[in-house]
Order: structure tokens, then C-alpha cells, then sequence
């Protein structure tokens, strides 16, 4: 029953994201129809699976190839939050996606989306993980190219730079296979002590990373915060893809390598998270549309659980994983937010929004609490799972910390000028009839914002039922719910966040304007150019290969060119004209024939008796 | 009792001419495809039963020397499959019932011949039935007495005759140094010569002339003319099976059978076979005649054939009867979608076809089956055959010819593609709006083969190294 | 042994001038003659199945079928007869010399064409042999005659209406 | 053994008649003449190893099969003629490329 259940889990979503391709354009009250019912199936599913632990084999394409899942407490958790995201996001984008175009494809993606991340979720064998997570990759790529005009080119990017770690993945995991000599995710579990090994893990990494949309592997997220549906940035770079991501990295650290603090690998993962906190934060300071504005907050925060499960302390494992399901909870809260400023105002540009909060006021009550809880603000769960990475951090150097905590200032400070301009201020002329957005959008977003400060108040629901489970055996008796157990750090993430806001305040008073509250960073002496440069997106990798794809095209070309005249040109004519004096020699005369045979068999006999 | 293989076609069409003709006439068809249906069930199931019918007082009369081996029934399953596809074929295109007779009369004829040619232990014997599938073939490629079938005809039977003439003068050497006829008796007559310039003589007289029945490179003249010319059932019949089992055949019985491969000859094999093929295509790639370049696609097959032949070895001979029987398959299918062209057109003429897979799609899609399975293509037969040989080649050590015969496929597949492109892909010809697919009689043998191509293609792999192992009998023997 | 190759060498001439006659009709009468003096050959070999059977068909019918043909056909108008013989003698004239030529390199050759002759101890008769162990040929010679039947059913019949 | 060298002038006359020739009915003769020189050769090694009664056999069988095969020819040859009205090989030559 269990069994079934498991497989259900997989293959509901799989089925009816199918059918979404297959049932014809026009019954689309059926569609939504599936699309809601098919996400709360698998909702309801997850929390009958909730707390189970089994493992469940497929016998597949031969032997050592089975199809294993394994259910366990970290797979119960992640499966949970999928149905959760899934359902809410489903029923949002029902309404939001109304009147768009290629809505029954979206949805088909959708629901496929659903069911191979929880495929990944469930995967005992790192071949049919694989398998899921390629299947994810074309997903992605379909759901960013039913966007608008530039979605396909968008599209292309995100396929590119996913499917490039995507291969690091599958060397990693065949590297991997090798070195255990088996698929089976439980059974393996490899020591760091040689160059393989650790080749094998930096490998698993970049694919682990890139999927959750760290540095470097960040570039397309923006570009579709703009070009994607809006239901697609809530879903998948907001909560799956962390999900998969910080799931994937976790299951590495924990279970695939025996992962050390102070080891290497562990200050690499330190600098990668660090550095992805402190520069995308940095990028979203100065952004003017909402939407892109949150996708480089959805790149900072990932920054922070990497940070923490780099560590690979405790407590830092599980303020990362505490931080992904809230970073998941209250990103994608925030683009539902965006979400529903766009669909009453047309558009995401800050330049253009303002006042809204008297127009809308629900959904500034949830931009407010989500807010509150991305900055880190106390009783919200941001404050806690970011206290818990601070602790970890400061345990492996102070350099890491103050990356962390100034991560935590510029996110106040930008989510501040962001309520200030689309919230607060004046009401744009165009924007005057603006209504409160449909009931069923509401709900949502109210949800999660209702989860956000549940999961801050009561903490110990979370971190003691669902993620500390995960840790098992490595706790060691520490419990990591209720107050933060460093009061010097909380009075110091206190006197940041007053720091920002005073900014915010200085910001305004010099400029006039929420809008501009930062301006004063974005043009600070020396930041300034760096800061134009990255606008041109000088800094993105997908831009330098590009410019190397471009050298090294034009290069081939030339020899292409050479190539191409070789068969195109000289085979093709030789052929041919070899071909036609063939013809010409078949004159139809039957001497002619004749001869040749003779000759043929003179030739012949000539050659037996000689040699 | 494989004598009722020849005595059975031969009986069936001399009963088919006693009184009561009119009655004749209309069982004639049924005969004649009851009795290829059962030549090719008795193959396929050996406990169906040649071995069971021997009664004693046949054998006492007659005294037939015949032998039957994997090889013999390879041949044997594509003599009554192509018999069958051929007599399909014919009564859609022959109106008048005296014709339909008369064809009918003539393929059963040349169907015991090949059949006599496949069991035949006895040189002189197996010369003698492969002059009755030559007369058969004349009367076949002549049948409608045009004039370019009679010139196919006469070029045909000129050719066909120096290499009988040929083959004679070899069986008379051979006689002379053995006092028989018998291969058995030949072969050890052979060995007990030096190595002479006699034999060598023999040999190359021999191979010269299955060579003009086979239709290789630089012996083809005839062979071009004589399929493009000859009516549509009969190309069907020629091209499938008639020059396989006339040429290929009888060189390789000759081959395992008396001559044995020596380094010598194996190099003049496989030269001539990649010579063919390579040649054979190229020639194909500017036909603009639809069944002249199938014909000259037959010419580089049956080089591929000759390719296995040539390495010698049990894995090669077992390629060599593998791509008989899918070139027997696939050719018949593409000559008989020709056919069905032919008539929907009247014209033959590649370049002013197109876009004719929209009207007669059966037709189209047969012939990308036929096409794909020729140029190799997996999943279907011609690849494994081929495949078999470019590995028999590879281990035999012939690694040029080899890479030859891989690079003879990229060209097969290349005119190939160029035929569809040009016949039953792109604009449809505003001229031929109204055609329609061809009848009955002749989609079904298409789709029978078709499902034969797919078919082995698929399920081959599973017995495949059982049919590579009973060619051991066949090079041992 | 002389008189034998003195046959042989009629049988070439007789060869010869069948092939470079100008008339077809002499040509065809040259054919009847060659086999004719290959059954004295045969004769002289004693092979008297053989030879009765070369004289009655290829001496006597095969002329005669390309007798009628000739018949059947028109013969060439005067013009065309002169032409026609100006080009034969311009292709045919080197024959006889090269038949020569080939002849005493081949008698030079000949020697080395060598082989080991099989001992046979017993004599079958022809026709023990013809009957009793070539069964297969006689039933092949049946089919095939059989075969030549359609074959004249097929081509010598006349065309229906069409023309 | 002397016969086989006059096989041999039989069949390069038999293959130049063919060759040189631009009469149908003259390649025919031809191609006898060649039939005629392989039955001599058949004889001449019935007559060399012994074994007369398996040749003249055969060569009973080659004239049969002959006979037939000319017959054919000729009626093709008169097909031929029908269309060409003339017996020109140089008039058959349609088909080619």
C-alpha cells in the first residue's frame, strides 16, 4: 500500500502532466481542473507517506540497474514541501495564468516538474536520480520558453549553463560509481582521502550548486524572473530548485562522502556560498524591476544554506536545511506578491508601481511578513535559520560571518527601498484604479506567510519534526529549536538590521524617493563602475563562453568552410561526375559489355596464375 | 525426398497444360501460389516434411543426387518467397488470361530450375538447371515482346550464353583431370593436383562466368538493360532471386564445394566485390530511371554479397546467405514500388515525380522500409547482414575492404535519399493530382515484406548466432 | 592421329569461312557444315550417341531455324549489299591471321597446359549412363524443353489486334 | 590433347564473329560456333580420361539445351526485327547510361 503510494507519488503527476499535452486546447476547466486536484493528490500523498520509512525496489533494466526508492525521513520532509509548494503555486497559477498563451503547456510542465523532483526526492540509485533530474533540466527548459517573446533565447541560456553542470553531475556520479562500485545511494558512503574521491565530490557539487542557482552558475535566473511566466519563478527557482539543489548537496555531505569540517572541500563550499551571499545581494540592491530584484535575493539566500551545510558542523547542516524550506516559504511568497502586483498593474517596474498598500492590502500584509522574514527579522523564520548559519559560520572563521551578516544588512536594506517604492509612496497616476488581487491568489500567499510566522514563532515544529531527523545519529544531543543560543549574535543581527534601516531613512531624506534610497551605494566612488559593468553583464560566465563560443566558431568556421568545400563541393562533384562517366561508358552496346567481361576473365586468370 | 522441390513446380505446370485449360486457367494462380507457400513452409519447418515423404518406390525409379544444407535452404525460402511476390505482382499487371497463364507456366518453370540449381551435388547437373532459369528468364524479361525487353532480352541471352560457354569449357577441364562431375569427386580430384595452370584456367573460367550471371563489376553489362527492360513482375523476380541464385550461388557452392578459398582468390573476391559495390553505387547516384538505378543498387549489393563470400570464413558465408535473403526481400519490395509507380504514372522517370508518399502512401512507406533496409540502416534487416560482413571482413583481416564496405553504405544511403527526396517526397506533380495507390494484390506482398524487413530486423538478433553456427555444416561439407 | 588432326583443321576453315561469308544464308549452310565435320570428329573419337545427335539437331535444325529466319526477314537492297561487304572485309580480313598466329603460339604453349589424369577402370555404356546415373540431366532436358515450348508459345505468337 | 588447341582457335573465332559483327543473326552463329568448340573440348577429355560414356552424355544434354536456347534467341531476334525491321546490332542500343 505504501509502495503504491510511493510510485503514486511519481507517476500522478507524470500522468496527468501528460494529459495536460494530450486533452485538446478547449477543455480548460478541465485542465485546471487536473492541475488542482493532481498537485492536492500529491499533497495528501506526502502526508500519508509523512513519517514512513521503507525501501522499495523495481527490478529494471538488468541486473545492478534496479529501480530503488528509498523513503526516509529527509525524502518525507522534501516530499511534503513539494506537495505544499505544488498545490499552492497550482491553485495560484490557475487564475494567474488565465487569458496567457500556451497555458495547458505550462501546466503539463508543471506537473511534470512535480513529479521528478519528487522522483529525485525518492531515488535510492544514483542512475535513476539522474534520470529524474535530466528529465527536470528539458522541464525547465520548456516552462521558461512559454514565456514572452524572449523567452526561447532565455530558455536557451538556462538549458546551457544547467545542462554544462548537469554533465559535471553524471561524470561525478559515474565517478562516483566507480570508486563504491555501486548505484545504491544508501549503501555508499566514500571517504574524502583521495584526488578521485574529492574529484568526484567537487563534481556532485557543481551539479548540486548550479541546480540550486549559486554562483557562478546564477546567470539565467534573472533573465527569467523577466521572461518566464511569473508562476514558473515561484515554483522553480524559489522552492524546487533550492529543494533539489540543497537536498542533493545535503545527501552528499551527510550520506554519499564521509564530509569533514576544516576539511578543503569544506572551506570551497564556505567561499562559494559566501561569495554567492555577498555578490548577488550586491546585484540586488540596485535592481528596479521586482521581479528581478527577488531573483537575485533567490541567488543570495541559496548563498546562506550552502554557507551553512559547508560548514559541515550541526548546526550549521541544519540552519541550512531550516534556511532552504524558509527561503522556499518566503521567496516564493514573495513572487506571488509580484505575482499579483503584475497581474493587477501590468507591470513589475518599480519606476512606474507605488502606494499600492492601500489598493492592495493583503497582499502588502504578506509582502510584509515575507519581507520581514528574508531580512531576518525577529519572531519570523528567517531570524532563526540565519541565526543558526551565523553560529555555524562564526565556529569556522569571522571572515564568513561578517560576509553572512553583511549579506543580512544589504538584504534589509533592499527589501526596504522594494516596500518603499511598490508599497508606500505615492500612487502612480495609471495605477489609481488598481483593485486587491482575486481571492484565490490571496490564498496562497496568505498561507505562506500564516507557515512563515509559524515556522518562526514555533520553531520547534520544523527543526524538531522534520529536520533534525535528517541528522540523526550526528546531533549529538544538541537541539537547535527555541531562542537562538548566542545572545552577542542576536544583538549584533539587531544592530545590523537598525543599521539598514537608518540607511534606508538617510537614503530617502537625501534622494526623495524609496526608489533611490540606495543610490548612494550604487554610486559609491569605485563600486560605481563595477556596477556598470555588471549592469552591461560583463560579469556573466554565459556571456564570456558565449564570447569564447564566438572566437572559437568563427575559428571552426573557417575550417568548416574547408570541410564543407571538400565534401559539399569536390566529393559530391567527383561522385557526380565519376557517376556520369560511368553512365557514359554503359553505351549500350553489347560488344562493349562483352569485352569487358572478357578482359575480366583474362585479367582474372592472369592474377591466379602469377600469384 | 528433395526431388519433389524441382519435380513439384515442373508437374504443377505440365498438369496445368493437359486438357481442360479453361479450368486450368482459373486454378493456375491458386497452384502456383500453393505451391510456393508450401516450398517455403517446407523450410521453415523441417518437421513438416521432406524428410518424412520418401517412399521407397520413388527412389527406386529415380535416382537423384541432391543434398540440402543452411545455405540451399536459405535460397530455397527465398526462391518460393519471391516466386510468390512475383505471381502477386504479375496479375495486376497482366490483362489478358492467356498471358497470366503463360507467365505463370514460365515461373514455375524457372522456379524448378533454381531449385534444381540449389540442390543440385553434381557440376554438370547444376549447369543444366541453370540454363532452365536462364531460358525461364528470357522468356520472362521478353514476355510483352517490346522492343526495349526484347534488346534486354537479347543482351541478356548473348551475355548469359559466352558465360555458359565459359562454364562448360571449366566443367570439361574439371572433367578431364576427375572422370566425374560430382563436386565430391571433383574437389579430391583437385587436391590431388599440383597446382596447375590448368586448374587455375578452370577456376577462372568458372568464377568469370558466375560472374556474368551474378552480374559483378566489369561482368554487369547485361544486367542494367535486361532488369530496367523487362516487365514489372518479372524485374521483381529477376532482381530478387533469379541472379542470386544463378550467380551468387552456384559460385559459392563452387567455392566451398570444389575450388576452396585460397589467399588468391579470396583477394579476387573481394576485390571484384568491393569494386561492385563501390562502383555499382556511384553508377546509382545520377540514374534518373527508377529501376535502372535499382538495378545498379542490385550490382552493388550483390558486391556486398560477394564480399562475404570472399573472406572465407563461416561468420562471412553466413553474411553472404543473410544478405541474400534481405537482398531478395528488400529488392523485390523496391522493384515492386517501382511497379507500382510505373503504373500509377506510366513513366519511369525519377525527375518528374514528387510528393507521391501523399498519394500512395503504402507504396512510400514500403519503399523508406526497403530503402533504409538497404543502406544498412538499424533496426531493420539489411543491417545485420551488412554488419555481419563488415565484421567478417574486420576479423578476416581485411580491414580496407572493410572500410570500403562501410563507406559503400554511406553511398547507397546517399542515392537513396536522393530517390526519395525526388519521388515520393517534396512538390506532388500538378500533373499526377488523381493517381491512386496501386491495387490489392500488389499492396499486399508490399506489406508482407515490408513486415519481413521489420520483422527480421528486429527479432534476428535472437537466433543469430544459431543461423552463424549452421553455416559450419556448409563450408565443412 | 594425322587424319584426325587433318579433320580438325577442316573444322577450323570450315569455322572460318562460316564466319566471314557474305551471305547469311551460306553462313547459316557453314554453321551446318562445322557440325557436321565435328560429328565426323566425334566419330572418330567413338562417340556415336553423341555424334548421331550433333548430325540430326545441330547439323540439321539449328540451320534450318536460321534459315527461316533469313527468309523471314528482307534481304538488303544492292547498294547496301556493296557497302556492307566493303565493311565486312575491312573487319574481317585479320581473322584467318590471327587464328594462325594463336595456333603456333598455342602448339608452343601447349606444354605447359599439363594435368593428372584420373585412372578409370570401368567402362559404363553411353546410354547405361545416360539413363541410369544422369537422371537429373534427362529430367532437367525435359523441363527445359518444356520451358522452350512456352517459350515459342510466348514469343512466335501473334499479337492480338494491337499490331 | 591437340584439340584443345583447335578448342581454343574455335572460340577466339566464335568471339570475334560477335565482336566484329553487326548482324543479330551472325552473333547467333557465333555463339554456336562457340557451343561447337566447348563439345569438341568435352569430347576430347571423355576421349583423354577415359570416360567417353559421361561426355557424350553431356554433350547430349548441351545440344538439348541448345537447341532451346537458339530457339529463344531467334524468336527474339525476329521480336527485334519486328520493331527495327533490320537485323543491325547497331539499332539495339536503346538502352544505356
Amino acid at each position: 500500500m505504501t509502495a503504491i503510494a510511493l510510485l503514486l507519488t511519481i507517476i500522478i503527476p507524470l500522468f496527468s502532466g501528460v494529459g495536460m499535452f494530450i486533452f485538446p486546447q478547449k477543455m480548460r476547466r478541465v485542465k485546471e481542473a487536473l492541475l488542482i486536484l493532481s498537485s492536492l493528490a500529491g499533497l495528501c500523498l506526502s502526508v500519508f507517506l509523512f513519517k514512513q520509512d521503507f525501501t522499495f525496489n523495481l527490478p529494471w533494466i538488468g541486473p545492478g540497474l534496479g529501480l530503488s526508492f528509498r523513503m526516509y525521513n529527509f525524502s518525507a520532509f522534501m516530499l511534503l514541501s513539494t506537495g505544499f509548494f505544488g498545490f499552492l503555486i497550482a491553485s495560484y497559477s490557475v487564475v494567474f495564468m488565465q487569458g496567457k498563451k500556451f497555458v495547458s503547456q505550462f501546466y503539463g510542465y508543471f506537473l511534470l516538474c512535480l513529479g521528478f523532483s519528487n522522483g529525485v526526492f525518492l531515488a535510492d540509485n544514483l542512475l535513476a536520480m539522474l534520470f529524474f533530474w535530466e528529465g527536470f533540466l528539458v522541464l525547465i527548459f520548456g516552462m521558461i520558453a512559454v514565456g514572452n517573446k524572449d523567452a526561447f533565447k532565455t530558455a536557451t541560456k538556462a538549458f546551457i549553463i544547467v545542462g554544462i553542470t548537469d554533465l559535471c553531475l553524471m561524470a561525478g556520479i559515474a565517478l562516483t560509481a566507480h570508486l563504491s562500485g555501486t548505484m545504491v545511494i544508501s549503501s555508499i558512503n566514500l571517504p574524502l582521502n583521495n584526488t578521485l574521491a574529492n574529484l568526484a565530490f567537487i563534481l556532485l557539487m557543481v551539479g548540486a550548486i548550479s541546480k540550486g542557482g549559486a554562483m557562478p552558475f546564477h546567470s539565467w535566473i534573472p533573465d527569467a524572473a523577466i521572461d518566464a511566466p511569473l508562476p514558473f519563478m515561484s515554483l522553480i527557482p524559489a522552492a524546487l530548485e533550492k529543494l533539489l539543489g540543497i537536498y542533493f548537496l545535503t545527501r552528499i555531505a551527510l550520506d554519499l562522502f564521509q564530509f569533514t569540517a576544516h576539511s578543503a572541500l569544506s572551506t570551497l563550499l564556505m567561499v562559494v556560498g559566501a561569495l554567492t551571499i555577498i555578490l548577488a545581494v550586491m546585484m540586488a540592491l540596485v535592481q528596479k524591476d521586482y521581479k528581478r530584484l527577488l531573483s537575485y535575493h533567490a541567488i543570495s539566500q541559496v548563498g546562506y544554506m550552502i554557507l551553512g551545510i559547508g560548514t559541515a558542523l550541526p548546526v550549521g547542516i541544519v540552519g541550512g536545511i531550516f534556511h532552504m524550506i524558509n527561503n522556499a516559504l518566503y521567496k516564493s511568497g514573495l513572487f506571488l506578491t509580484a505575482g499579483s502586483v503584475e497581474k493587477q498593474t501590468g507591470t513589475t517596474n518599480l519606476e512606474k508601481l507605488g502606494g499600492l498598500g492601500r489598493k492592495m492590502p493583503v497582499t502588502f500584509g504578506c509582502f510584509l511578513i515575507t519581507a520581514f522574514a528574508i531580512s531576518g527579522v525577529w519572531p519570523f523564520n528567517g531570524f532563526f535559520s540565519k541565526e543558526l548559519v551565523y553560529d555555524a559560520a562564526i565556529e569556522r572563521g569571522w571572515i564568513f560571518y561578517l560576509a553572512a551578516v553583511l549579506g543580512s544588512f544589504f538584504t534589509a536594506a533592499s527589501f526596504l527601498k522594494l516596500g518603499h517604492a511598490a508599497f508606500l509612496g505615492k500612487l502612480g497616476s495609471e495605477n489609481t484604479k488598481t483593485k486587491e488581487a482575486h481571492w484565490s491568489m490571496l490564498f496562497p500567499m496568505a498561507v505562506i506567510a500564516i507557515v512563515c510566522v509559524v515556522f518562526g514563532v514555533f520553531n520547534q515544529l520544523p527543526l524538531n519534526h522534520l529536520i533534525q531527523p535528517v541528522l540523526a545519529g550526528k546531533l549529538a544531543g544538541h537541539n537547535f529549536s527555541g531562542f537562538p543560543a548566542s545572545m552577542k549574535l542576536v544583538v549584533i543581527t539587531c544592530v545590523v538590521l537598525f543599521l539598514a534601516l537608518v540607511n534606508h531613512i538617510l537614503g530617502v531624506r537625501a534622494k526623495g524617493s524609496g526608489l533611490h534610497a540606495l543610490d548612494h551605494i550604487r554610486y559609491a566612488p569605485g563600486l560605481a563602475k563595477i556596477y556598470d559593468l555588471a549592469e552591461k553583464r560583463f560579469f556573466d560566465p554565459y556571456n564570456w563562453g558565449l564570447g569564447l563560443v564566438g572566437i572559437i566558431s568563427r575559428i571552426s568556421l573557417g575550417i568548416d568552410r574547408g570541410i564543407n568545400w571538400l565534401s559539399d563541393g569536390l566529393t559530391v562533384r567527383l561522385a557526380y561526375g565519376f557517376s556520369s562517366g560511368i553512365r557514359k561508358m554503359h553505351t549500350g552496346n553489347y560488344s562493349v559489355y562483352l569485352a569487358w567481361s572478357l578482359v575480366g576473365m583474362l585479367v582474372i586468370f592472369g592474377f591466379l596464375v602469377i600469384f | 525426398m528433395h526431388a519433389l522441390l524441382i519435380l513439384a513446380p515442373f508437374l504443377g505446370s505440365f498438369i496445368l497444360n493437359l486438357p481442360f485449360r479453361k479450368v486450368n486457367k482459373r486454378l493456375s494462380f491458386g497452384v502456383c501460389a500453393a505451391l510456393f507457400l508450401l516450398q517455403m513452409a517446407v523450410i521453415l519447418i523441417p518437421d513438416f516434411g521432406l524428410n518424412k515423404i520418401n517412399p521407397a518406390a520413388l527412389a527406386n525409379i529415380f535416382n537423384f543426387d541432391l543434398g540440402v544444407d543452411a545455405l540451399s535452404k536459405v535460397m530455397l525460402f527465398c526462391i518460393g518467397l519471391v516466386a510468390l511476390v512475383t505471381l502477386c505482382t504479375n496479375s495486376l499487371f497482366l490483362k489478358d488470361s492467356d498471358d497470366k497463364f503463360n507467365f505463370i507456366n514460365v515461373l514455375l518453370i524457372a522456379v524448378s530450375g533454381m531449385n534444381g540449381i540449389v540442390l543440385a551435388k553434381d557440376i554438370f547437373s547444376l549447369y543444366v538447371f541453370l540454363e532452365i532459369t536462364a531460358v525461364a528468364s528470357f522468356i520472362l524479361i521478353a514476355f510483352n515482346r517490346e522492343e526495349l525487353g526484347l534488346e534486354g532480352a537479347f543482351k541478356y541471352i548473348l551475355l548469359s550464353s559466352i558465360a555458359t560457354v565459359l562454364m562448360i569449357a571449366g566443367i570439361a577441364l574439371f572433367f578431364l583431370v576427375s572422370g566425374s562431375t560430382h563436386f565430391a569427386a571433383i574437389h579430391s580430384a583437385l587436391l590431388a593436383q599440383d597446382k596447375s595452370l590448368l586448374i587455375n584456367l578452370a577456376i577462372a573460367l568458372f568464377v568469370s562466368a558466375l560472374f556474368i550471371k551474378g552480374g559483378l563489376m566489369p561482368f554487369h553489362g547485361w544486367l542494367p538493360d535486361a532488369y530496367s527492360s523487362a516487365p514489372a513482375a518479372s524485374s521483381v523476380f529477376l532482381a530478387g532471386i533469379v541472379t542470386k541464385a544463378a550467380g551468387v550461388y552456384v559460385l559459392i557452392r563452387i567455392l566451398v564445394s570444389i575450388a576452396g578459398f585460397s589467399l588468391t582468390l579470396k583477394s579476387v573476391l573481394l576485390f571484384v566485390g568491393a569494386f561492385s559495390a563501390i562502383i555499382g553505387a556511384i553508377a546509382a547516384l545520377t540514374q534518373t530511371d527508377f529501376k535502372r538505378m535499382l538495378s545498379y543498387s542490385s550490382i552493388s549489393q550483390i558486391g556486398y554479397i560477394i564480399l562475404g563470400v570472399g573472406t572465407g570464413t563461416v561468420l562471412g558465408l553466413a553474411g553472404a546467405a543473410l544478405h541474400i535473403f534481405n537482398h531478395a526481400v528488400f529488392k523485390s519490395l523496391l522493384f515492386m514500388n517501382s511497379a507500382a509507380v510505373e503504373k500509377a504514372l506510366g513513366t519511369r522517370d525519377i525527375s518528374k515525380m514528387g510528393g507521391l508518399g501523399s498519394q500512395m502512401p503504402v507504396t512510400g512507406l514500403t519503399s523508406v522500409l526497403g530503402s533504409l533496409s538497404c543502406a544498412g540502416i538499424p533496426p531493420l534487416a539489411g543491417f545485420w547482414s551488412k554488419l555481419i560482413i563488415i565484421i567478417a571482413l574486420w576479423s578476416a583481416g581485411f580491414k580496407t575492404y572493410a572500410v570500403i564496405a562501410i563507406l559503400g553504405s554511406v553511398l547507397t544511403l546517399a542515392y537513396f535519399l536522393s530517390l526519395q527526396r525526388s519521388v515520393f517526397f517534396g512538390k506532388l506533380n500538378a500533373e499526377f493530382k488523381n493517381i491512386k495507390e496501386a491495387g490489392f494484390s500488389l499492396l499486399f506482398p508490399m506489406i508482407l515484406l515490408g513486415v519481413i524487413t521489420l520483422g527480421v530486423g528486429i527479432f534476428l538478433p535472437l537466433v543469430l548466432d544459431k543461423f552463424i553456427l549452421s553455416f559450419n555444416a556448409v563450408l565443412g561439407g | 592421329m594425322f587424319l584426325d588432326l587433318i579433320i580438325l583443321i577442316l573444322l577450323v576453315i570450315a569455322a572460318l569461312w562460316t564466319v566471314m561469308t557474305r551471305s547469311l544464308l551460306r553462313a547459316s549452310l557453314g554453321l551446318a557444315l562445322v557440325s557436321a565435320i565435328l560429328t565426323l570428329i566425334m566419330f572418330n573419337m567413338d562417340a556415336s550417341l553423341a555424334a548421331v545427335f550433333e548430325l540430326s539437331v545441330c547439323a540439321g535444325l539449328i540451320p534450318v531455324l536460321f534459315i527461316s529466319v533469313i527468309s523471314l526477314t528482307q534481304p538488303l537492297t544492292f547498294k547496301e549489299a556493296v557497302e556492307h561487304m566493303r565493311s565486312r572485309m575491312a573487319r574481317f580480313w585479320e581473322l584467318p591471321l590471327i587464328v594462325l598466329i594463336l595456333g603456333v603460339i598455342l602448339v608452343l604453349l601447349s606444354a605447359k597446359f599439363k594435368a593428372k589424369l584420373p585412372a578409370l577402370e570401368t567402362q559404363a555404356s553411353a546410354r547405361f549412363v545416360l539413363w541410369h546415373l544422369r537422371q537429373l540431366d534427362l529430367l532437367g532436358q525435359i523441363i527445359i524443353l518444356f520451358g522452350g515450348v512456352f517459350g515459342v508459345a510466348v514469343l512466335f505468337k501473334e499479337r492480338k489486334k494491337r499490331g | 590433347m591437340v584439340s584443345a588447341i583447335f578448342v581454343v582457335l574455335l572460340l577466339v573465332i566464335g568471339i570475334y564473329c560477335i565482336l566484329a559483327t553487326y548482324n543479330l543473326i551472325r552473333v547467333l552463329i557465333g555463339v554456336e560456333i562457340l557451343i561447337k568448340a566447348v563439345t569438341l573440348l568435352i569430347i576430347a577429355a571423355g576421349r583423354q580420361n577415359g570416360n567417353m560414356a559421361l561426355a557424350q552424355a553431356m554433350v547430349v544434354s548441351i545440344i538439348v539445351i541448345e537447341v532451346v536456347i537458339m530457339t529463344i534467341a531467334v524468336g527474339v531476334v525476329l521480336g527485334i526485327h519486328r520493331y527495327n525491321n533490320s537485323l543491325d546490332s547497331r539499332k539495339i542500343r536503346k538502352l544505356k547510361g
